[in-house]
Formats: structure tokens, C-alpha cells, sequence
């Protein structure tokens, strides 16, 4: 059953970050997450919305579109951009790997994203986009009113 | 993100308070890197005490300052390094390379 | 100059209210806003996302439509149903003027939003929905890094 | 929202925590005149003090309470309303029939 969704959209300005993880944050507070839970998934949309804007559109503007859908107790989120894309998603996926080390990218990112998030799929075509998505199951759900 | 920068020494001592990701972390890396230069320092030590969120920018602005340290024969250290923020570093694998102390004076102590 | 904007949608039901109030707060707080012109700003929203979701929507389910923009100092926002519209704009935007007494609405919406906005706009066709669109200037700018 | 109900005589005092919205008014109401019937109370002293939000849906709420307690010959009464409360209840022009007290002995005194 779906219990409650929502979509935003922002163009590609760094400081946009913060603001796609309170957003983020505030609509699984439905979930009554745990302090821990929560900053879990704020790290990982943190880490997808970062990318879509360092690597998918790079020093271009582009709009970052963010889905959120709560099933039972469930948060799915989709992170998706129109920019360039990824070549060998294998190969970026890799820890430490990063095209961007003159930014001080860690490469971490994908490895931060499997491991907070409960599932993660990324799709990507080159010169298309990137689409990433997650799902977090909370454990002690008890729908807030 | 509000960065307090005081010399002890010759240690650089980083205080962060607010939010670390991509948008904030190149403006405190410039301003880490510009005092450390100025004063001659050798290590760096950063209190995480006041920080609320960090991403895997984060991760980046770590190493990045560990390596200018190293090639200046220095150290860095970690401190007040919250279960949170344990977290996302032990993923990363820093604790390998870069080590976390309880307290400054703790820290002060290994240069 | 076009500072910053962002689209959200979300259905609509009842508990998104606080979740719109928190998404746009939190837009707006770029423009460094006093407590007070949150306040108006978090009120007025709250005001147009519960006409959209009551009103507009009745007891059926659509999508709730809120778009900002940051024009300079401005915080423009549209908020927008495709639910059944308003017949007489000039009447509904009368003070006490409710077609929904017995939810103990005080008819007091409209004068709220026109009170706490620098600029309201309301328009509307019955049987497609309705675009409000308001937009309030912030005093003391300094846009916050 | 969190409400609490307590009884002072023939007074229902409800204190508010929280943020008064369409959403969480309809319950707040339904909990209140339930209390206030089962009691056998007269009078309603509604203590804004923990009121984070409000918007017109307070001004519904107010005026319906202010209702209940009229056609009971008794009064309604609002303490601790913040200049943010203030503003919008102003607007309404509510304060033409509902009197607010700096504090509950206050408001307690003219019943
Ligand atoms: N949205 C995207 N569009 C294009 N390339 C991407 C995108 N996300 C990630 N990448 C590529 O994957 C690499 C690894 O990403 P990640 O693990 O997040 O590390 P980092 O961001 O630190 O480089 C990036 O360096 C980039 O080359
Ligand atoms: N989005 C909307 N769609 C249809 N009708 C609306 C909408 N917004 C307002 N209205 C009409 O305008 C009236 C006055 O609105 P308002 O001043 O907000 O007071 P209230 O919500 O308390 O009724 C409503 O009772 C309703 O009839």
C-alpha cells in the first residue's frame, strides 16, 4: 500500500544539498524514524543530489529531481539527473574510485550509499542521465499523526 | 558552517561547527589550508565536536589535510569523533591512516 | 536575476501540510528571513496548501502543486490544485466568507495570506482548479553562504 | 501536537504543544468537547504557551469552543498568547469576544 509520496525538483546549485536533505528528512519523519535511521538516509541523498551535481551535470546547470514514496514502512527514493551520464556503473561503484580527485572526492560515495541505505540501483546511460535508487526499511514504525 | 581556527603551538586546532558536505567543505579546506601555510604550523588537529552532518565530503577534506601534513612531516588527529560520525569514517577506512583521541591535550600529547 | 527555485508536489492529504510549511521554510531560509517573515511565510503557505487539499480536492485525491523562486530579495510562491476551482473570486476572498463551516473553518484564509504576503494573486476556473500566487520581500538581506 | 487536559473547578484548562494545522485541529477539538462534556464543565481556558504554529485553523477552533462554552452560560479565555499569536488572532478580529490573561490565576479570577 502506498501510504504517502512526493516530488521535488531543484536546479543544480551546491548549496541546494542541505536543502534536499531537510526536505528528504522531513517527509520520512512520517516514518518515525530513529535519530540514527534519519541520518542515515540524509547522508545518502546528501551523497546521490552531490553527485548529480559535481558529475552528471559538472560545471553546467541542470535540474536535480528527487521522488520519495513511503510504502508501509518503507522510504524509497529515486535521485535522478539529465546530465552525462556514467560509463561502467561497475567501475564507479568501486570504493575510493572518483574522476574528480582535484575536488578532494573521496570516491566514497556509492559505498557510503550501500551502506546506510538498505537497497540501492543505479541506472545511467551516457549523455542521458543517472538514476539512483534507494530504499530504507525502518524498523520500529509507528506512523506519527 | 562557522570554523574556529586556533594555534596551540604548532599545531593548527580546527573547530567545526554546522554542516559538512560539498557546498561548505571547499571554502573551510581553503581556509584550513591559508592558516597553515601563514603560521608555519605542522599538524593539524580537528574537533568534530560541533559538527552535525558530514557526507563522504567529509572523507575528502580528512585525507586532503592528512597528506598536507604528511608532506610537511607533520601529523593530523581527530577528536571528539561522535558515533555518528564514526559511522560514515570507518567505511571509508581513515582510521587506518589517521587517528581519533578523547581530548585536545590527549592529542597534543602523541606530536 | 533568477537566484534559486524549486517545484514540489505532493497528494493530497491532510498531514502534508506541515511537511509543505517545512519545505518552504526551509527554501526561504537562504534569504537569511527573521523569525517573523518565516512565521508569515510558513502561515501563508499552511493557509494555501489546506485550501488546495479541503477545498479544492474535497474528499477526493489530487496533487498539490508548490513552486518557489528567489528573485533578489523576493521569495515568490505558487501553489496550485487541479481540483473543482472558485466560482466568485471576489467573494471567497471576503473575510468569514467559508463554504465549510461545519469543518469549523473561520473563512479567515485569504485575509491571512493578503495579510502576512506583500503580494497575492488568485486565480481559478471551475471545474480545472486553482493558482495562488504570492510573493514576500525580505528585508534585511544577506544571503547566507 | 500534544495536549494536556486538566480540570480547576468548573474550568477546562487545555495546554497545547505542538502546531495547530487543519490536520490536527479536528482531533484536538473531538478531544476537548469530549472532556468538557464529560466533566460537566462551564468554562474553557485554551494556554497557547507551547503553540509553535497556528494558522487560521485556530481561529475556527477558538471560535467554536467559544461557541460551546456561550450556549453553557460560561467564557472562554486564552493565557499565554505570543506576539506571533497575536498577529494572526488580530487579524480574525477575535479579540472583540475572547479575552486573553497573562496567566491562568488571571483568567481563573474573572469567572
Ligand atoms: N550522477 C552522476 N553522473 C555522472 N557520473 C557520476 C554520477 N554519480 C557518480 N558518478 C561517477 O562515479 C564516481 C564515483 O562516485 P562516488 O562513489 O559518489 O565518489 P565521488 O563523488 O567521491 O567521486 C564519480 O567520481 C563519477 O565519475
Ligand atoms: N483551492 C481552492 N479551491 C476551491 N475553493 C477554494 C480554494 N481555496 C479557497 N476556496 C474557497 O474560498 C473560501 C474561503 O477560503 P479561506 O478564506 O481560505 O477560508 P476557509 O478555508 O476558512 O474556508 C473557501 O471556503 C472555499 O469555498
Amino acid at each position: 500500500m502506498l501510504d504517502n509520496s512526493m516530488k521535488l525538483e531543484f536546479p543544480s546549485k551546491s548549496q541546494n544539498e542541505s536543502f534536499a536533505r531537510v526536505v528528504v528528512a522531513s517527509f520520512a519523519s512520517q516514518l518515525d524514524p530513529t535519530i540514527d535511521e534519519l541520518a542515515d538516509v540524509k547522508t545518502a541523498v546528501s551523497e546521490a543530489v552531490t553527485n548529480a551535481i559535481i558529475h552528471g551535470y559538472e560545471d553546467t546547470e541542470g535540474i536535480v529531481y528527487v521522488e520519495c514514496k513511503i510504502i508501509n514502512n518503507k522510504l524509497e527514493i529515486i535521485i535522478k539527473d539529465n546530465g552525462q551520464g556514467i560509463r561502467d556503473i561497475n567501475m564507479v561503484m568501486e570504493p575510493l574510485y572518483t574522476t574528480k580527485p582535484e575536488l578532494e572526492r573521496s570516491g566514497m560515495g556509492f559505498t557510503v550509499m550501500e551502506t546506510f541505505m538498505d537497497e540501492l540501483e543505479v541506472k545511467s546511460e551516457v549523455g542521458k542521465g543517472t538514476h539512483i535508487r534507494m530504499v530504507k526499511e525502518f524498523k520500529s514504525v509507528s506512523i506519527k499523526e | 558552517m562557522r570554523l574556529d581556527l586556533t594555534v596551540e603551538g604548532k599545531n593548527l586546532v580546527v573547530k567545526f561547527n554546522g554542516e559538512l558536505d560539498h557546498h561548505t567543505a571547499q571554502q573551510i579546506r581553503e581556509k584550513i589550508d591559508e592558516e597553515y601555510r601563514r603560521q608555519k604550523l605542522q599538524n593539524i588537529i580537528l574537533d568534530l565536536k560541533g559538527l552535525n552532518f558530514m557526507d563522504s565530503s567529509g572523507i575528502g577534506l580528512i585525507m586532503g589535510r592528512y597528506k598536507i601534513c604528511l608532506n610537511n612531516n607533520g601529523k593530523l588527529a581527530l577528536i571528539h569523533v561522535n558515533s555518528r560520525l564514526e559511522k560514515i569514517l570507518k567505511v571509508s577506512g581513515i582510521f587506518k591512516i589517521v587517528k581519533k583521541y578523547d581530548s585536545l591535550s590527549e592529542a597534543c600529547h602523541i606530536f
